[in-house]
């Protein structure tokens, strides 16, 4: 399975990208599951304050992801 | 010629030019209507204190786009006659220009105003954008307390 | 030549002329203010279910005048950082053109949304200005039952 | 003791003039004396709704008037 993580502001800064592609997850894999996963991987994550968007959509973490899912990490929106 | 990917796409919602208020009160205005709020949130010299040289916007342009039309979609149902048009600007913004415009055309001036403060409260909630502020010494990314990035030459 | 009284004087919230919003915008923005809230009154081609082909708008332009620049002080004085700038129309308000425009810039949205309503809302009620329906069978003046005067060529 | 009276809107249309100039009244006059005088002289107010302004101000009945007062007849007022 695969996914494209989207990073954003501060949270693309502090990752140097505005993308993870992700390639040969092992399904199922939860929201939650990615979660852990990512930061396991980027710590600086656990600093962050952030909610997952699916396909455009915020979600719960207990929500399955499909193959070619677009994830995204939100920080703290302040758009107006 | 590398194109960025939001050039690409046309978005109803999202500009990276200055915002013209009176294209989109064009798009809600109407004989039927007797009333047309207007909000736009302006570009302002002084954050909590600190002096800002520029605003700059960043936004999820495809999930924004596709929220901003929701909370349009939803005001219209919810205050019969109203008409919504709205523009958030992405990219640098100076001082003084608006970084978001909400417009309600309605019958009556009690809808239209709680229709353009329902539209432009949603939006700051819930549309995927950014806002980085760039100070003097500095830029940081609004309610992202740990985004301070020292100014490089600085 | 005959000069009608309205045309010696210069005044600062009433215009015989369409209203230039952009014009009311620019005096009251402000690099300190983050949010405009504008309202414009619209002239609605229907009335109470009758349908109005022009609107007419006859002031007591001292009185008027002064009435307006106090609601705009008093609005000031209240909401602090609030700047307010107001232009009625008189003589003949075309369907869809802006009969009264209200613009208030302001540090944040909230003082922007109730300075705004609150200036038209006592504008409406204070200042001595009057509405001319115009009908296809003839005239009335808005909130004087007795005042429908046929067409005379009708 | 002079006074102008200043019709707008549906009361100017009713009397057929913008002003009726009031010339030698006998002081002192209260707006509630000058408001009887006038109903008597032009009957149509008598059925119309209006208010009275004094230089510009709205006024109550037991105000006194002074010599060259604006007086205004205000009808329901419908700005915006």
């Amino acid at each position: 399975m695969n996914l494209r993580v989207l990073l954003f502001a501060g949270i693309a800064e502090r990752a140097g990208t505005r993308e993870w592609p992700l390639l040969d997850l092992e399904a199922p894999l939860t929201v939650g599951a990615l979660v852990q996963r990512l930061e396991r991987d980027h710590p600086f994550l656990r600093s962050v304050p952030y909610v997952v968007a699916r396909n455009q959509a915020v979600v719960r973490a207990d929500e399955v992801l499909s193959d070619g899912d677009e994830v995204a990490l939100l920080p703290p929106l302040s758009g107006g | 010629m590398t194109v960025a990917p939001d050039a690409r796409k046309q978005w109803h919602h999202l500009t990276r030019a200055p915002i013209d208020v009176g294209a989109l009160t064009a798009q809600v205005a109407d004989v039927e209507a007797g009333a047309i709020c207007t909000f736009l949130g302006t570009a302002r010299r002084h954050s909590e204190g600190k002096e800002v040289n520029l605003l700059r916007y960043e936004a999820y342009p495809e999930m924004a786009d596709r929220v901003i039309a929701e909370i349009v979609a939803a005001a219209q149902a919810r205050f019969a006659g109203a008409k919504v048009a709205v523009m958030h600007r992405l990219g640098d913004c100076p001082l003084g220009e608006a970084s978001v415009a909400v417009v309600v055309a309605a019958p009556h001036r009690g809808e239209a105003f709680a229709a353009c403060r329902e539209v432009i409260d949603t939006l700051k909630t819930k549309a995927p954008i950014w806002k980085q502020e760039e100070f003097r010494d500095g830029t940081a990314w609004v309610g992202d307390p740990g985004s301070f990035q020292p100014r490089r030459d600085a």
